[in-house]
């Protein structure tokens, strides 16, 4: 598949970077005229993903989050997020809506579930003690120019 | 981030306004449930006409929300949630909990 | 100087790319709560070192262009912006207002007069084939949270 | 970014909107001068009420509309520049060649 442009941004697993994350990804698919329920979607999947590294993957200590953002061919976007933080035993299980491993925190166990509907396609790759990825595509039915 | 308390001697009315996120739910939770816990109100009713986004951090808020109204046996009313907050609200079911207006 | 939080962005030189840097930069520096001017002149003065990597350093090619941002303890913001392309062979005088070597194009020469005026410290080091690198700080006089 | 253009007898006025940069300057450009070219205009008004950013890169694209309406005798006139996008034009002298109304 084709890129037709690209971004990698690095930050600190800090809550108050959540916002700054959505909002970079959602300005550089802005290039692609989103309809503003895509840019709500895409923004609202990412902000799932990044918590998830900030509240489970790097719980109590800071880390770098990392993110890669793709324009594909076809009016596609392609979002990689990962951390290198504690990693998910049971990636299944943890992907079943409403598990949680942090109920007492208010998590609704809903990430991977609002992940999964937002976007067309979502995949997670994970290692206790090594990290977790996730990798998410959506494919646009705007037209950019 | 911001939340305004509007508090009647039957119901709290919290107009919550801005992103709702992990990072701005703890303010929000505090605000809400001091002011619960201080009037023990009938009804707790979530405005969410001023919200730009939300995720499902938001529901976490709305869920512990309705367990801490219960204790006081109240419930809880979510309004004026835009079209992208619908979307994640009607992913978690919590329609069962609480009443839903537009 | 403590360094408080702190983010990375690599991206393509397209001059697609020109908004979404400065977009990127603002939404990270949001959370020291800038005054509106603050954040007019940081844009600002992002957009004309970044658009210097698109114009000048990658001339005619595609790089990837670099930016770091850094909040600083005092309120101080640092900005390093980074190309590897074709560098300045005499910085003194690629710095005076009005000098540009794109008249043809439109450009005004203003760049290093505006990332001069708009932020409080601007450093610049460049070497021929290998590439600039632009250091930009200001303090706000906002206080975040 | 956009450009609306409501060309009169002698004059033309280009109501800018968005964010002027090196990335949207050329699509500008390109507008104002096939109007200019074909209507020889005596005034050119760029009406930057609806301008959200500006860089120096929209410092050449005045100077450039300058140069075009020098040869075809006409001038050029600022309006509705916001303070971020009057600081930029302060730095540039572009006073001495444009007159910037309020
Ligand atoms: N990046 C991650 N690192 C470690 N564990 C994770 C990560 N993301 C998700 N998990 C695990 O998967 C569970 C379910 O995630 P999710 O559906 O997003 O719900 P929530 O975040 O509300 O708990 C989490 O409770 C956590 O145990
Ligand atoms: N990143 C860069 N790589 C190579 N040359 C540069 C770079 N930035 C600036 N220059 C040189 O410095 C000159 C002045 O830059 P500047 O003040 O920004 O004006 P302008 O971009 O309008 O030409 C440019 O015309 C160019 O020759």
């Amino acid at each position: 598949m084709n890129i037709l442009n690209e971004m990698k941004i690095q930050f600190m697993s800090k809550s108050v970077n959540e916002g700054f994350a959505r909002t970079a990804v959602s300005a550089f698919i802005a290039q692609l005229d989103p309809t503003i329920n895509e840019i709500a979607d895409i923004r609202t999947a990412v902000s799932e993903a990044v918590t998830n590294c900030v509240v489970h993957g790097y719980r109590g200590t800071i880390g770098t989050i990392e993110i890669c953002v793709r324009i594909l061919e076809g009016n596609e976007v392609y979002i990689k997020i990962k951390d290198k933080g504690c990693g998910i035993p049971d990636i299944k299980q943890a992907m079943e809506p409403l598990f949680t491993t942090a109920a007492h925190e208010e998590r609704a166990g809903l990430g991977f579930a609002v992940m999964e509907s937002f976007m067309d396609k979502l995949i997670v790759r994970s290692k206790v003690n090594s990290g977790t990825t996730i990798i998410m595509r959506k494919k646009l039915t705007s037209c950019g120019d | 981030m911001s939340v305004k308390l509007i508090v009647g001697s039957e119901k709290i009315t919290a107009i919550l306004s801005g992103e709702i996120d992990h990072h701005s739910a703890k303010g929000i939770r505090e605000k809400i449930d001091s002011a619960i816990l201080e009037n023990h109100p009938q009804e707790l009713i979530l405005n969410f006409s001023q919200v730009s986004f939300m995720d499902s951090s938001g529901i976490g808020l709305i869920i512990g929300r309705f367990k801490v109204m219960q204790e006081v046996d109240g419930k809880v009313t979510i309004e004026g949630a835009s079209q992208q907050i619908t979307k994640v609200m009607r992913l978690s079911g919590i329609d069962r909990l609480a009443t839903i207006k537009n």
